[in-house]
């Protein structure tokens, strides 16, 4: 399936500056997407997967965050040191993202249509009458019903889930190669949420995109998406296909993950949260950034733990990696 | 040798000005900058110095006063004649004459320009407010059309100044034509026979005004006049050194000195007939005793208020009028300033040193008393130099001529501009008992002294000038015994010019007609 | 936030720290006047008027030779004083009203607001040169003219305020319990108004400052010889041309007051009432 | 928006307006001072006097006065001015827009520079830009304009003479009248120099009453765009690959347009009062320095009718703020 990497992310470390110091939010991230893949990024708020997204987007917020190493290949080209101009035409046309609040990354003046427009008239140089019948057929393939008369909608006079197709076709209406979905479903009802993902399987399949989905839910991983990649504090813990992950779990935090889960149809044991808390980017502790909150930690996991192969395709970033058995 | 080649070089390069100097063309337009922007133009309406002021370049009497002095000349009539009775006034008129809309002048239009003031069935009479009655028509009784050229004026009483009543600016001639068609709002259109006809008014702004160039008389050497509003004194100053404006009126004293300093404009001055002064209420019981008010003359250092405020354009008062009028006492010995003196007057009369002296200070400033605030401040601080507390009052001009008449001050300032030039409109009508009534006294002293009342009425009653003259001789030592007032200074008037305007005149009461005003080129 | 963390933050706020410098600093001078002033403020000297800035003057003179510095010094304390009382007018019956109007509602409500719309249909200014006009032009009456202007602007605010804290359960709470309406008003309604009302009157002494000043350089504020500085910039108007530190003085005296309550008002505005940021 | 809502608030505007100008009848006539007295001035005698104030009406009884003045106000009169005896609508209609020149001229220079100088320090915020533009806005809303007025003259006018210090047009320079708006005249009868004086006239005095709007504007844009530049849909923007200019201008600029022009409504109103004060320094014929006068001179018709036009405005503008409002945020238009 998968026919080499479209995005290929190299050991990325990503700053912010903040009024008590410097902080590392995303510490020598490596990671790569197939073109035509699902890959889910997990981990609690907090951890540093938007600030990934915001980084390959080159959206950081400025001028606090910066990405202070690392390369983000994409087709080829480093997106970390690409200008700002040639960056433009890469973002919402060869990638494009969605955003975890529909109710507010509209803009409430202006029409759904205009957006959608305006997206397509900068990238694609299209007349305003091409590019109106192009939105409309965006919004109809998104399954919006009477796409023409929604264009001249504005954004409050949807529903919640109608404004996150309606993100989902704007940023699918360059057709991109890569599409970052930064919590796409967690301000919907669950309803909602499955129509959402369901439409995002299926467009993907169409457009033959690859995509990045930001969450903290396991069930939409499970659901979603053909590889899996665990964030905690900024790093990377943990990285398998969905199967191995959640059948054999390596690394303690995603053990531990697990277990605070809830599982429909599991053992009605009780849930077992991860005792104390997560550490201050400011204060980590050195090596394992894990190792306080660890039932298997010892004094070596004061070194910075290896990134440990664990099975095929199953990396964890752990001195004491569960025993998975191939 | 050498003074002579720069002599020689600067008569060559002046000599072509000299020429021009010599001969100065006819025409341009005088700009005329001045503090405010008329009211009426039709001054049988006027009360304000800028309406008249703008209206007497449009609007002619029968008579006038002649150019320099308070003699009486024709203007629009050609000559008079007076019945034996005194009662019956009879004006032939000049002939040929049109008003500016074309209109021919006759007796009819002198008809209607008066009768519309006195009348109150005359169609024209509820267009306006006529105001200043016994100045102007007031005593007339009838008005007679004889034949087109001959108009007669009938008083109830035998009335000698009416004559210069109608020279004076409130009995103009208007068209019949144009004040039936205007109705209320003549004022703001004024069609006259005057060497300037009205052109245009923009509010606050300017006022226009062209040659009429079917003038009866000579015609005015300018061809247009602009009378540009320019409230603040140190725009108009600007005005006039940059030369923007040909003539500014009204400068504060510190710009006149400026002006005089520069040799592109030209100050002439005039002695003016006013007074202003301090009056002191005696009816207030602390205020009573002159030696009060004789403390309060020396207090006051006249020669350095002059000196600082006036900045010397004015000439310290000991008198109720100005050494220009017939019969000024000038064997009266001033109050020197000497604030130990004054403190020990105080003392002797048994003033009451906390009382804290209310002193009225007039929030306009008048020709006679260019910077009132300012002189309160020095009086109060020289009252307290002589250990006498005092707080400045102000409030609006209507109330504070109100209040003063009444009498509710204890020191005010005010002053008095002497229109006939005559002592009984000083000493009379400022300080007799008979017009220190309240409400409405003139004598805001509320001086009522009988024996300084009756050498009043006597010199009234006196035709012979001599006798007169002892008689207000004597009213003035009375004066200055009992310092009702304190005399400050009679100001000296001013018109400050550039000086490519020639033959610019200025009479005492700054009213003239600018017809033979000429400007360079 | 307990006291002294308000405190302290105000201290380490850049803004409220210069604008408190600023006000102390003049305050000082206003108090010590007299110990300062080289001069009388008040005792002309004519034979030295409009003189320029000199060792002996270092604001020069004015028109009636008297030390602009010792004036300038002199009028410090007047123009705190109308900040103050001005502020002190306009806030006491602007709250009053604004808490019946929004606690009661209804036509209390109504009525109240009505007549403060009426007010507020007129510029500031211009209502002001109207009530001091119609009370006389004096020192007193340009602090009440000023404190009236802006009553209506407390008033709303205090209402708004009112009317967010009457959602809010816990005034709803203590109402069913009984208690009466002037308690509930005084003891819980009013100390939750406070902070946006602290903040409005700080800008608002500023504001009444400079409305003062306004009225003085019109001719409708203080009277001579008092060295109220609109009226001594009114003065100086006269003589830009030949002496203009006249004018320039008072005014850069004004100018540095407001600009310290309002740095002041902007930095107390930043700690204790952040929602009010925007306005 | 309905039209029904504009009608209330119309009909709302015509009820304010009478209680304006009750108040104002009765408060003028609280005020101290005869005009009577104040027209004929310290030459006057007591019967003179009596008989002008039979004549201007002033003997009557108050309500009888009051009366008198609605229902002539009901026909559109405004009555005449005491001192001039004109009309008080036509001596009002031409200094009105000679304020209206000024104050427009104001608006312009202030919105321009108080937006730009707002949106430059948003997006750049703890610049040294940012830190200079705000601490000049700071200094702007503190500023006294009577003294900036006077400043601008003695630096510009006296000391460096490049401009003029007042006025609307050099003397002698005629434009005909067709706006009233007198660079538009201008431009209307293809006058370039009297284009470029009244341009010269107007800088100095629309700067001075442009200062505290501008000021207040800057910093009101200032804080609106940086909310704004953190909302959702202006990183969504960023995210569809949008030039920063259109991100900043068409969608972060656009939304912090609402509190923006609600505070250019309120400073359209300080804008009239400030007139009050810069006419006044720099001889601008307009309103401001006309109800001042009339007010000075109890012309009693004439500052009714000004405070009436004054109030009038006031109220126009508060609609106009509300409806564009509507233009501005189509949340509202269902709403309503």
């Amino acid at each position: 399936m998968s026919t080499g990497p479209v995005l290929d992310i190299r050991e990325l470390t990503t700053r912010f500056d903040t009024r008590r110091g410097p902080v590392t939010a995303v510490d020598r991230f490596s990671l790569n997407l197939g073109s035509g893949e699902t890959l889910g990024l997990v981990g609690e708020s907090g951890c540093g997967k938007s600030v990934t997204a915001l980084s390959v987007m080159r959206l950081l917020p400025r001028p606090a965050g910066r990405i202070a190493g690392g390369r983000i290949l994409f087709k080829g080209k480093d997106l970390a040191s690409l200008p700002e101009s040639r960056m433009r035409r890469i973002r919402g046309n060869e990638i494009s993202m969605i955003f975890q609040e529909p109710m507010t990354s509209l803009n409430p003046v202006y029409t759904v249509g205009f957006q959608i427009v305006e997206a397509l008239r900068r990238h694609r140089r299209m007349h305003r009458r091409a590019a109106r019948e192009e939105a409309a057929r965006m919004l109809s393939l998104v399954g919006i019903p009477e796409p023409g008369a929604r264009l001249n909608d504005y954004p409050h006079q949807l529903s919640g889930g109608m404004r996150q197709r309606v993100m989902i076709a704007m940023a699918l209406s360059c057709r991109p190669a890569v599409m970052i979905a930064d919590e796409p479903t967690t301000a919907l009802d669950v309803t909602i949420q499955a129509q959402i993902l369901d439409l995002m399987n299926r467009l993907k399949a169409e457009i033959g995109m690859a995509v990045m989905l930001i969450t903290h839910d396991l069930g939409v991983v499970a659901e979603t998406c053909q590889r899996v990649a665990v964030m905690y504090t900024g790093r990377i813990v943990e990285a398998a296909d969905v199967r191995t992950l959640f059948r054999r779990p390596a690394h303690p935090y995603t053990v531990g993950l697990f277990q605070s889960l809830p599982q429909i149809g599991g053992r009605q044991g009780r849930l077992k949260p991860i005792p104390g808390a997560v550490p201050s980017l400011l204060r980590l502790p050195p090596g394992c950034a894990f190792q306080e909150r660890c039932f298997r930690s010892d004094g070596q996991c004061r070194q910075d733990p290896p990134w440990t192969a664990v099975g095929p395709e199953h990396w964890a970033r752990c001195w004491h990696p569960m025993e998975v058995s191939t | 040798m050498r003074k002579f080649i720069i002599l020689l070089a600067v008569t060559v390069c002046l000599a072509p000005l000299a020429v021009l100097a010599a001969g100065p063309s006819q025409g341009g337009t005088l700009i005329w900058g001045r503090g405010g922007d008329s009211v009426s133009l039709d001054l049988a309406q006027a009360t304000d110095g800028e309406s008249i002021k703008a209206g007497v370049q449009m609007l002619e009497n029968l008579v006038i006063f002649e150019k320099d002095s308070m003699n009486v000349v024709p203007q629009l009539a050609e000559s008079w004649t007076v019945s034996d009775d005194g009662l019956t006034w009879t004006f032939k008129l000049r002939k040929g004459v049109r008003f500016h809309d074309g209109e021919p002048f006759n007796a009819k239009a002198v008809y209607d320009s008066f009768a519309r003031v006195i009348d109150p069935n005359h169609p024209f009479h509820s267009y306006g407010k006529w105001v200043y009655l016994s100045l102007s028509l007031g005593p007339v009784k009838q008005i007679k059309v004889v034949d087109d050229y001959t108009v007669a004026l009938v008083t109830e009483k035998p009335y000698a100044p009416l004559l210069n009543n109608l020279a004076l600016w409130l009995c103009p001639i208007l068209s019949p034509k144009a004040m039936a068609e205007y109705k209320d709002q003549i004022g703001q259109h004024p069609v006259g026979t005057g060497p300037f006809k009205f052109s245009k008014w923009v509010k606050d702004d300017r006022i226009i005004m062209e040659c009429n160039p079917d003038y009866w008389g000579d015609k005015a050497k300018v061809d247009q006049i602009i009378l540009k509003s320019i409230p603040e004194s140190s725009a108009r100053l600007m005005a006039l050194q940059s030369g923007a404006v040909d003539i500014a009126d009204d400068l504060d004293p510190d710009s006149i000195r400026l002006v005089e300093a520069n040799d592109q404009l030209t100050v002439i001055k005039q002695p003016s007939v006013n007074v202003g002064y301090l009056a002191i209420n005696t009816d207030k019981p602390w205020l009573k005793d002159a030696r009060v008010r004789q403390a309060i003359a020396h207090a006051i250092d006249k020669e350095t208020l002059i000196a600082s405020i006036f900045q010397g354009m004015a000439i310290p008062a000991k008198n109720p009028f100005p050494p220009s009028i017939w019969s000024y006492n000038d064997g009266i010995k001033p109050y020197a300033y000497d604030p130990a003196k004054a403190k020990k007057l105080f003392e002797d009369a048994g003033f009451d040193f906390s009382r804290e002296l209310e002193l009225w200070a007039m929030p306009v400033s008048r020709a006679y008393m260019p910077e009132p605030v300012k002189t309160a401040e020095l009086i109060q601080a020289y009252l307290a130099a002589a250990g006498v507390k005092s707080k400045i009052v102000r409030m609006d001009w209507g109330t504070y001529l109100k209040k003063t008449s009444n009498g509710e001050h204890d020191l005010c300032m005010l002053g008095w501009l002497g229109g006939n030039a005559d002592p009984d409109n000083f000493l009379y009508g400022l300080l007799s008992a008979d017009t220190a009534k309240t409400p409405g006294a003139a004598n805001v002293a509320l001086w009522k002294n009988a024996e300084f009342t009756d050498l009043c009425l006597q010199a009234q009653r006196t035709f012979d000038k001599t006798e007169r003259t002892k008689l207000y001789l004597k009213a003035q030592e009375i004066f200055h015994q009992e310092q009702p007032w304190v005399p400050l200074a009679h100001s000296t008037i001013v018109r400050c010019y550039n000086k490519r305007l020639h033959d610019v005149p200025l009479r005492p009461n700054g009213l003239n007609s600018f017809q033979m005003v000429s400007k360079d080129k | 936030m307990s006291r002294w963390e308000g405190l302290q933050d105000l201290m380490r706020n850049w803004s409220a720290a210069a604008g408190m410098a600023i006000i102390a600093a003049i305050l000082v001078v206003a108090l010590a006047g007299p110990l300062l002033t080289p001069h009388d403020p008040l005792v002309p000297a004519p034979l030295d008027r409009l003189q320029g800035p000199s060792s002996a003057h270092p604001f020069g003179t004015d028109s009636l030779g008297r030390d602009i510095l010792s004036r300038v010094i002199g009028g410090a304390r007047i123009s705190i004083l109308i900040g103050v009382i001005s502020v002190t007018i306009s806030l006491l019956p602007g709250t009053l009203l604004g808490l019946l109007a929004g606690y009661f509602g209804r036509w209390i409500d109504s009525l109240i607001m009505r007549c403060m719309d009426m007010l507020l249909a007129f510029p500031a200014i211009l209502l002001a040169i109207f009530i001091t006009a119609v009370l006389e032009p004096n020192l007193t009456n340009t602090m009440i003219a000023v404190g009236i202007v802006y009553i209506p602007h407390y008033a709303r605010i205090v209402r708004a305020s009112v009317l967010s804290l009457k959602q809010q359960l816990f005034v709803q709470a203590v109402g069913h319990l009984g208690g009466s309406h002037t308690r509930i008003l005084w003891r819980h309604v009013l100390p939750n108004c406070i902070p946006p009302i602290i903040v409005y009157a700080t800008l608002g002494m500023g504001t009444a400052v400079l409305q003062a000043a306004a009225l003085g350089f019109l001719g409708l504020g203080a009277q001579p010889p008092s060295p109220e500085w609109g009226a001594m910039l009114s003065e100086g108007r006269q003589y830009i041309q030949i002496a203009p530190h006249v004018a320039a003085f008072p005014g850069a005296a004004i100018l540095l007051l407001v600009l310290g309550f309002n740095l002041f008002g902007d930095g107390l505005r930043d700690v204790l009432d952040p929602s009010l940021r925007s306005q | 928006m309905p039209l029904g809502y504009i009608a209330k608030r119309l009909l709302q505007l015509v009820a304010i307006l009478f209680g304006v100008s009750v108040v104002v009848f009765l408060m003028l006539r609280m005020i101290p001072g005869d005009p009577a007295q104040l027209l004929l001035g310290e030459f006057a005698n007591p019967e003179e006097l009596a008989r002008l104030r039979t004549q201007l009406g002033l003997d009557r009884s108050l309500p009888l006065q009051y009366g008198i003045y609605l229902q002539n106000l009901l026909q559109g009169d405004l009555g005449n001015s005491i001192r001039t005896n004109t009309p008080v609508a036509a001596e009002i209609w031409g200094r009105l827009l000679a304020t209206l020149e000024l104050s427009l001229a104001a608006m312009f220079i202030s919105t321009l520079v108080g937006v730009g100088a707002g949106v430059v320090s948003a997006v750049r915020p703890h610049s040294a830009w940012d830190y200079g533009a705000m601490f000049f806005a700071l200094v702007g809303v503190s500023m006294p304009i009577f003294w900036l007025g006077l400043m601008l003259i003695y630096l510009f006018a006296v000391k460096y003479p490049v401009l003029p210090m007042m006025g609307r047009l050099p003397m002698g320079l005629e434009v005909p009248a067709v706006t009233g708006l007198v660079m538009v005249d201008a431009l209307l009868a293809g006058q370039p120099v009297a284009l470029w004086e009244a341009g010269r006239h107007l800088l100095l005095p629309a700067l001075t009453l442009a200062t505290i709007p501008m000021a207040v504007v800057a910093r009101i844009t200032r804080s609106a765009m940086l909310e704004v530049l953190n909302k959702d849909y202006v990183r969504t923007a960023r995210a569809k690959g949008l030039s920063e200019a259109a991100v900043i201008l068409r969608h972060a600029l656009r939304n912090a347009f609402l509190p923006v022009v609600t505070v250019l409504g309120l400073n359209l109103g300080l804008l009239l009062g400030g007139a009050v004060l810069t006419e006044t320094i720099f001889s601008w014929p307009g309103l401001g320095r006309y109800v001042v006068d009339s007010l000075m001179g109890r012309d009693y018709a004439a500052v009714q009718g000004c405070i009436l036009v004054f109030a009038a405005m006031m109220a126009v503008i508060n609609l106009a703020v509300d409806l564009i409002y509507v233009l501005l945020d189509p949340r509202i238009r269902v709403n309503e």
